[in-house]
C-alpha cells in the first residue's frame, strides 16, 4: 500500500534524492499568500524571518526559503508540495495555515519522508490518528488551546455555557474539546449551535437564541473576518453584561482585535500565545517584530518564529537531510516567547502552557491581561502510532 | 453547429504535438502543471457544449465535477468498488445528477438560467461539506488510480498519468465533436437559435435541453475523477461556485462555443496564473486586467480573435487555390 | 422562546433584509435597464466599506457614511466611462467576463491600498446603544439600518412612480428602443441611474462596516445574496428587490433558528423552487 | 380535419377572439381575412397552442388537441409558419430543412447520428427544397440569402415536418408583386391533400387560391363562405373598405 502510493504521487523514480551539501538546508515554504488567509500567511512569514535572524547564527547550518502560495485551496497546495519536493527537492517545508491544505499534503510529506513543521493547522487527526513521523506541529491542536478552558470556567463558577461555531471540522473540534472537559468538571452546555461557514454575516438570530437559552456564559470559536462581525454584533445586542463572552483565544487574536474594537473589551479567551507574556524571551521577541511592523506580534507571527526556531535547534543537533532533520525535529525542546516549548515525541505534536487572557483597553489600544497560564498538557495519542524517534 | 476549418484543426494539432511534447520532455512541476491544464480542458469542454451551442450558461459545472470526484472516491475507497467500475458508475452518476438539474432548470433563460444552476450547484456544495459521509472540510483522502499494468503502463507515475489525461481529453473531445454533430447536437444548435420555432416544429425543447446537459454532466464527471485520481485527495473546495465561475471565464477567455478556443483558454489560463502566483501574490490584479483587456478587444475570446484575424483568409485561400470561385454566387437574389 | 425572542428574530431578518435591498436595488435597475449584469457590484459595495471606515478613522462615523457613497459613485463613474459604456453592446458573456475581470483586480487593489487584515469601523456614539422597541431591546445602530432601507425604499418608490425621471426610467426598463424613440436621452438615463446604483451600494457597504467586518473578500461573500434577492424578485423592479430582499432575509433568519442543519441549503432550495415555479422570479419588471 | 369551437381569448379587458369556430376539411385551403387588429394572428396562436384559450376546443383529425403542447400539436401533424420570419439564422437552408425533417422523422434526438445524413431525412429536405424553391441556396447561410428567399424557407421549414394541417401567416407579407405571384405557384406544387389555412392580405392572392374564406372582425366571425359570395358582401366592402376599393 505504502509502495504504491509512494509510487503513486510520482515518486516511484525519485526516492533517491541527494542535498545539495551536508549545511545548506534548503526550506520550502507553503503559505497563503492570497486568499482569505492571506494575512495568516503574511504573518507566520514575518515570525519566521525574524527567527532566521535572530538564532541563524547560532548554527553552521545556512538555510535557502523557497515560497509557495497555496490560495487556501487544497489541490493547489498538493500541487506546491509536490512542486517542493520533487522539482527543488526541498530537505523540509514549513508552513500550513488551514487543516484541509494539511489533510491533503499529509500523505505526500508522509510518503516522501518530507519533514514538515506544521506552522498553523490544527485538526487533531494530524497529531492522532493520521500522524507521521515527518509531520511536527509548532503551532496548537484545536483540543488544545480549548481543553483547559472547561475545568478553568467551571472554577470561576460558571455552570451554563451556550456554544456557538463555524460549522467545519476545526469548530467542531474546538467546541467538542470544550464541552467534554466542560461537562467533565460539572458544568452544563445549554445550548449549542454551529453556523454556516463563511456564510454566516449576521449572528443576530443565533445571539437571541444564546440570550434566551439563559446560560451564565457563551463559548465560542471564531476566527478573522468571522470573529470580527461576531465580537461587534455580540457587544452591540448587549449581551456582554448578562452574559459574559468566553472563547477560543483566535477570537480576540491582536491579528483582529483593533478592528472589533471596543467591543471586544472584556472578553476572555484562551490560548497558547499573547503578546503581553511577561517573559525576557517574548520580550525580545516583541521588540523586534514591532520593530519590523510596528504591530503587536500574533499568535500566528510565533508560530513562525518557533517554527524557525525549530529547525534551527534541529541542526544545532547535527542534522543534515529529510531523514535526520524529521528526526531531531520530533526532540526539540527549548524556552521561547510562549514559556517553555517541546515536541511530544508520542504524537510530534507541540507542548506548551495556555494563556487565559482579557482582552482590555490599555494605552494606545486593547491589549491582553493575562488572567491564568494553565499548564502545559500532552495531547492524548488518540490513535497516533508511529514509530520512536532513532537516537 | 459545430464545424471543424482549417484554423481549427491547425490549433488542434499544435495543441496535441504541444501537449504530447510537454508530457514527455517536462519534470515533475511541468508535468503537475500539463495535467491540471487536461483535466481542466475537459470540464470547460464541457462547459462549451451547453453554453456555447445551446446558450445554457451554468454555474454548477464545478458542483458536477465535485460530485463526479466524490462518488467516485466513495465507491472506490468505501463501497470497495472496483477502481474501472467506480469511474464509470461516478460518470453516469454525474450524468444523471446533470440530467435532472438540466431538466428542471430548462424553462429558465439569461441570468436566471445561470442563477438556478448555481442554486444547485450550492445545493450539493454545502451538502458535501456539511455531511459526514464525505468527510467535511478535512476532505477524503486515499484515492487510487486505476490499474493499467496489464497493459504495461504504471499509472502512478506522473508522466504517464498525464498521458492518460490527455488520452481522455482526446476522447472528450472526439465524444463533444460527435455529440454536436449529432441529432441531438443540431436540436440544441436550433434550440439555441430560435427555441420557439423548435417548439413549433414539435420538438421537445426541455428533453433536449436535459440530454445534452446531462452528457456535458457526463464529462464534467469524468473531470472529477481524474482531478481525484490526480490530487488522490478530494475536499469539498472542487464544488464551490467559484470553481464554476473560473471554468466559465475559461471558456469565454478562450472562445465560446468554439471547443477548440476552451482548450487554448484552459493552457493560458493555468499558465498565466502560475507564471504570475510566481512573481506576486497579488496575482487577482494581473490576470483579472488581462480579462478585461481580452473584452475590450471585442473579439469571441482569444481563439476568436484569431479566428476574426486569419481563419477566414486562411478558409477562402485555401477553397480558392482547390475549387475556384464557385462560392460566390450563393448569395445571388431570386 | 416567547414573543419577545421572536420579535427579535423578526427584526434581525428585517435588519439582513434592508441591508440586502440597499445593495441590491441598485443592481437590479441597472440590469433592468441596461441589461447589464454588474458582478462587480460586491466589490463596490466592499469598496463602500473600506473608504467608510478609512473616512470614519479621521472624521467620525458620519463622514464616512457620508462621503464614503459619494466616493464610491466616482469610483462607478470611472469604470463606467472606461468600461460600461463600451460593454454596453456587447453580449452578455463578454459583461459577465470584464465584471468578473473587475472583481479580481478590485479585490487585489483594496489588498494593496488597505491591507490583508479587516478595518475597524464603529456605529457613531449616539446609535451604539440599544432602545426598547415592540417589547425588546434592540440594538440601535440595527434599527437605524433598517430604517434607512425603508427610507431609501420610500424615496425611491416615489421618484419611480411620481417624478418624471422615474416615468422615464420605467418606459426604459419596459421598452429601451420606444423610450429612446419618446426623445428619452436614454445613454444619460443609464449613466445617472448607474452612478445612483454605485452610490447606493457604497452606502451599504458603510452601513454594513460597523455590523460586519471589513475584510477584501466582503465583496465576494455578498455577492451570491444579492444576486438571489435580484433573481428571486424579478430583475428590474423595485418591488421585486424589495420582496426578494425580505424573502432571503426571513428565510435565512427563521431557517438559521428553526433549521440549523438545513441553514445553509434552504436559500437555495427556495431559490430553484422559485425559479421552477416562476422561471422569471416573483415579480419580474417585464410580463 | 381541423376544427375551432368556441374560442374565445381576451386580455384584460380587451376581447382578441370572440367564440370563433370554423371547420377545414380534408385538402380545403382557407384563407382569413380581417383587419389589423382583428385576432388572426392570436387565432393562429391559439389554434398551435402558443395561447391558451379561455374557453373552447380545437380538434385535429378528430382528436382533441386543446390540452397539448405547442410540440404536441406539432407532432399531431400541425404545423406553421410565421408572419415575422423565425429561422435559424445562423445555419444554412439546408440545415434549416434538416431541423425541421429530424423533428418528423425522430431523429432530432438521437445521440449517436447525424441527422442530415439519414436517407429519410434528405430525402425531405430535398423534396421540401423543389417545392418552395429553395434548390439553389441549399448550402448558403440564412443570414446570407435575399428576404424573399427567406420567405420561401419559412414555408419551407413548416412544410419539411410533413404536416396535415398547414398553417401560414401571411407568407407574402414583406415581398414584392413578383414574389406574390411566385407563391401562387408554390401553392400549387403542393400535394392537394393537404389542409391549409392562411392569413392573407393580397386580396387577389386571397381569392385566388382559397376554398373558402372566412372573415374576423373584432375578434368575431363576420363572414364564412366561398370566395365569391364573399366578393360580393356589403359587410366586408364597409369592414375592408380602403383595401378593397384598391384591390
Amino acid at each position: 500500500m505504502k509502495r504504491a502510493l509512494l509510487a503513486g504521487l510520482g515518486l516511484a523514480t525519485g526516492l533517491a534524492v541527494t542535498t545539495a551539501s551536508a549545511d545548506e538546508i534548503k526550506v520550502g515554504m507553503l503559505l497563503p499568500y492570497s486568499g482569505v488567509y492571506a494575512a495568516l500567511g503574511s504573518e507566520i512569514e514575518t515570525g519566521f524571518n525574524i527567527a532566521m535572524e535572530t538564532f541563524g547564527g547560532d548554527t553552521d547550518a545556512t538555510f535557502t526559503v523557497v515560497s509557495e502560495d497555496t490560495e487556501v485551496k487544497p489541490p493547489v497546495a498538493l500541487g506546491k508540495a509536490k512542486k517542493l519536493i520533487l522539482q527543488d527537492k526541498v530537505d523540509v517545508m514549513v508552513g500550513i495555515v488551514s487543516s484541509g491544505v494539511l489533510g491533503a499534503v499529509r500523505d505526500m510529506v508522509d510518503g516522501a519522508g518530507v519533514p514538515l513543521v506544521v506552522a498553523n493547522a490544527g485538526n487533531d487527526e494530524a497529531t492522532g490518528a493520521a500522524c507521521s513521523p515527518y509531520i511536527t506541529r509548532m503551532s496548537f491542536s484545536n483540543q488544545q488551546v480549548n481543553r483547559p478552558m472547561g475545568g478553568w470556567m467551571k472554577e470561576q463558577g460558571i455552570n451554563k455555557v451556550f456554544t456557538l461555531a463555524p460549522d467545519y471540522a476545526a469548530g467542531r473540534q474546538m467546541i467538542d474539546a470544550f464541552t467534554a472537559s466542560f461537562t467533565a468538571a460539572g458544568g452544563e452546555v445549554v445550548g449549542q449551535e454551529f453556523t454556516p461557514f463563511q456564510k454566516t454575516q449576521d449572528f443576530g438570530p443565533y445571539l437571541a437564541q444564546a440570550k434566551a437559552s439563559g446560560a451564565d456564559a457563551v463559548y465560542v470559536f471564531y476566527a478573522g473576518g468571522e470573529a470580527i462581525s461576531f465580537v461587534k454584533q455580540y457587544d452591540s445586542f448587549g449581551l456582554k453584561a448578562d452574559m459574559p463572552l468566553y472563547g477560543s483565544g483566535f477570537l480576540t487574536s491582536p491579528l483582529y482585535v483593533n478592528a472589533e474594537g471596543p467591543a471586544a473589551e472584556g472578553v476572555i479567551t484562551a490560548l497558547h500565545y499573547v503578546p503581553t507574556i511577561d517573559s525576557p524571551e517574548n520580550a525580545a521577541f516583541v521588540a523586534a517584530f514591532k520593530a519590523k511592523t510596528d504591530r503587536m506580534p500574533s499568535e500566528f507571527a510565533v508560530q513562525g518564529y518557533d517554527a524557525a526556531r525549530a529547525l534551527i535547534e534541529a541542526t544545532k543537533a547535527g542534522a543534515t537531510d529529510r531523514a535526520s532533520l524529521a528526526n531531531a525535529l520530533r526532540q526539540v525542546s527549548f524556552d521561547g516567547p510562549r514559556g517553555a516549548t517541546s515536541i511530544d515525541p508520542a504524537t510530534n505534536n507541540i507542548v506548551q502552557p495556555i494563556y487565559v487572557y482579557q482582552t482590555v483597553a490599555g494605552e494606545g489600544g486593547l491589549t491582553q491581561k493575562v488572567l491564568a497560564t494553565l499548564p502545559a498538557e500532552r495531547d492524548p495519542a488518540n490513535g497516533c502510532d508511529m514509530a520512536p524517534v532513532a537516537n | 453547429m459545430f464545424r471543424h476549418n482549417t484554423l481549427r484543426y491547425g490549433a488542434l494539432v499544435l495543441l496535441a504535438a504541444g501537449a504530447v511534447a510537454h508530457a514527455v520532455t517536462a519534470g515533475y512541476f511541468g508535468l503537475e502543471i500539463l495535467t491540471e491544464i487536461l483535466i481542466l480542458a475537459i470540464l470547460v469542454l464541457a462547459l462549451d457544449i451547453v453554453a456555447g451551442f445551446g446558450g445554457m450558461v451554468s454555474l454548477c459545472h464545478g458542483a458536477l465535477m465535485g460530485v463526479g470526484a466524490y462518488a467516485f472516491a466513495l465507491l472506490s475507497t468505501k463501497a470497495g468498488i472496483s477502481v474501472p467500475l467506480s469511474m464509470v458508475a461516478a460518470v453516469a452518476i454525474t450524468g444523471a445528477g446533470a440530467w435532472v438539474v438540466g431538466a428542471v432548470c430548462a424553462r429558465s433563460h439569461g441570468i436566471y438560467f445561470i442563477m438556478a444552476t448555481l442554486a444547485f450547484g450550492q445545493m450539493a456544495y454545502s451538502y458535501v461539506f456539511e455531511a459526514p459521509v464525505f468527510g467535511g472540510d478535512d476532505g477524503l483522502g486515499g484515492i487510487s488510480r486505476p490499474d493499467l499494468s496489464l497493459v504495461g503502463i504504471d499509472l502512478d507515475d506522473s508522466r504517464s498519468f498525464a498521458l492518460f489525461c490527455l488520452a481522455a481529453l482526446t476522447l472528450v473531445y472526439g465524444a463533444a465533436v460527435i455529440t454536436l454533430r449529432s441529432g441531438l447536437g443540431r436540436s440544441l444548435s436550433g434550440v439555441m437559435h430560435n427555441a420557439q420555432r423548435m417548439r413549433a416544429l414539435g420538438l421537445t425543447v426541455w428533453r433536449v435541453k436535459a440530454d445534452i446537459f446531462g452528457v456535458s454532466g457526463m464529462i464534467a464527471g469524468l473531470a472529477g475523477v481524474l482531478a481525484a485520481q490526480h490530487s488522490m485527495y478530494i475536499s469539498p473546495g472542487l464544488l464551490n461556485w467559484t470553481v464554476s465561475g473560473e471554468a466559465l471565464v475559461v471558456v469565454i477567455l478562450g472562445g465560446l462555443g468554439t471547443l477548440v478556443g476552451p482548450l487554448v483558454g484552459a493552457a493560458a489560463f493555468v499558465v498565466l496564473k502560475h507564471e504570475v502566483s510566481a512573481l506576486t501574490s497579488y496575482w487577482h490584479l494581473v490576470v483579472g486586467s488581462i480579462l478585461i483587456a481580452v473584452v475590450l478587444s471585442r473579439a469571441n475570446g482569444i481563439f476568436g480573435w484569431v479566428e476574426a484575424r486569419w481563419g477566414a483568409k486562411l478558409d477562402r485561400r485555401l477553397a480558392d487555390s482547390t475549387r475556384g470561385t464557385e462560392a460566390q454566387e450563393v448569395t445571388g437574389d431570386a | 422562546m416567547d414573543l419577545g425572542f421572536w420579535t427579535l428574530q423578526a427584526l434581525n431578518a428585517l435588519q439582513l433584509s434592508m441591508l440586502l435591498f440597499l445593495l441590491s436595488i441598485g443592481l437590479t435597475v441597472i440590469f433592468g435597464l441596461m441589461h447589464f449584469v454588474n458582478l462587480a457590484h460586491g466589490s463596490l459595495y466592499a469598496l463602500g466599506a473600506y473608504f467608510g471606515a478609512s473616512l470614519a478613522a479621521t472624521g467620525g462615523y458620519w463622514t464616512g457614511f457620508f462621503l464614503a457613497p459619494v466616493a464610491v459613485m466616482a469610483v462607478g463613474l470611472v469604470l463606467y466611462t472606461l468600461l460600461i459604456r463600451r460593454m454596453r453592446k456587447s453580449g452578455p458573456m463578454a459583461q459577465v467576463l470584464v465584471t468578473f475581470g473587475l472583481i479580481f483586480a478590485l479585490l487585489d487593489l483594496t489588498r494593496i491600498v488597505w491591507g490583508d487584515l479587516g478595518l475597524p469601523m464603529n456605529a457613531p456614539e449616539i446609535l451604539s446603544g440599544r432602545v426598547a422597541f415592540l417589547g425588546v431591546e434592540y440594538p440601535a445602530y440595527r434599527l437605524f439600518v433598517v430604517a434607512l432601507g425603508l427610507g431609501v425604499f420610500a424615496a425611491l418608490a416615489y421618484v419611480l412612480s411620481r417624478t418624471q425621471i422615474g416615468a422615464m426610467i420605467r418606459a426604459g426598463v419596459d421598452n429601451d428602443a420606444m423610450a429612446a424613440c419618446l426623445g428619452i436621452n436614454v445613454e444619460r438615463l443609464f449613466f445617472i441611474v448607474f452612478c445612483v446604483g454605485c452610490a447606493l451600494a457604497g452606502l451599504a457597504g458603510t452601513v454594513a462596516a460597523p455590523l460586519l467586518s471589513v475584510t477584501p473578500d466582503m465583496g465576494l461573500h455578498i455577492l451570491i445574496p444579492t444576486l438571489i434577492v435580484i433573481v428571486v424578485g424579478g430583475l428590474g423592479s423595485l418591488k421585486g428587490a424589495i420582496a426578494g430582499s425580505l424573502i432571503y432575509g426571513f428565510v435565512q433568519t427563521f431557517g438559521a433558528v428553526l433549521a440549523p442543519q438545513l441553514a445553509s441549503m434552504l436559500i437555495y432550495g427556495f431559490l430553484a423552487a422559485v425559479l421552477v415555479i416562476k422561471p422569471a422570479g416573483l415579480f419580474p419588471a417585464k410580463g | 380535419m381541423l376544427e375551432l369551437q368556441g374560442l374565445d381569448k381576451s386580455f384584460g379587458a380587451v376581447h382578441v377572439t370572440r367564440n370563433v369556430s370554423m371547420k377545414l376539411e380534408r385538402g380545403e385551403r382557407r384563407v382569413i381575412l380581417g383587419p389589423n387588429g382583428a385576432g388572426k394572428t392570436t387565432l393562429f396562436n391559439q389554434i398551435v397552442g402558443e395561447l391558451t384559450p379561455d374557453k373552447g376546443t380545437i380538434h385535429l383529425a378528430g382528436q382533441d388537441v386543446t390540452g397539448l403542447s405547442v410540440a404536441g400539436r406539432a407532432r399531431q401533424g400541425l404545423s406553421r409558419s410565421y408572419q415575422k420570419n423565425t429561422l435559424f439564422d445562423g445555419l444554412t437552408v439546408e440545415e434549416n430543412l434538416g431541423l425541421a425533417a429530424a423533428v418528423h422523422t425522430g431523429h432530432a434526438t438521437r445521440l449517436w447520428s447525424d441527422s442530415l445524413a439519414k436517407p429519410e431525412v434528405r430525402e425531405i429536405v430535398a423534396e421540401v427544397a423543389n417545392q418552395v424553391n429553395l434548390m439553389p441556396y441549399l448550402h448558403a447561410k440564412v443570414s446570407e440569402v435575399s428576404y424573399g428567399v427567406r420567405r420561401q424557407l419559412e414555408v419551407g421549414v413548416a412544410l419539411a415536418t410533413r404536416p396535415m394541417v398547414l398553417l401560414m401567416d401571411e407568407p407574402t407579407s414583406g415581398v414584392g408583386p413578383e414574389m406574390s405571384k411566385g407563391f401562387h405557384d408554390l401553392l400549387n406544387n403542393l400535394p392537394r391533400d393537404l389542409t391549409i389555412l392562411i392569413i392573407e392580405h393580397d386580396m387577389d392572392l386571397a381569392f385566388d387560391v382559397a376554398d373558402t374564406i372566412t372573415v374576423l372582425n373584432y375578434g368575431e366571425v363576420v363572414f364564412d363562405g366561398l370566395p365569391e359570395a364573399a366578393r360580393g358582401s356589403k359587410l366586408l366592402k364597409e369592414i375592408y373598405l380602403g383595401s378593397w376599393e384598391d384591390a
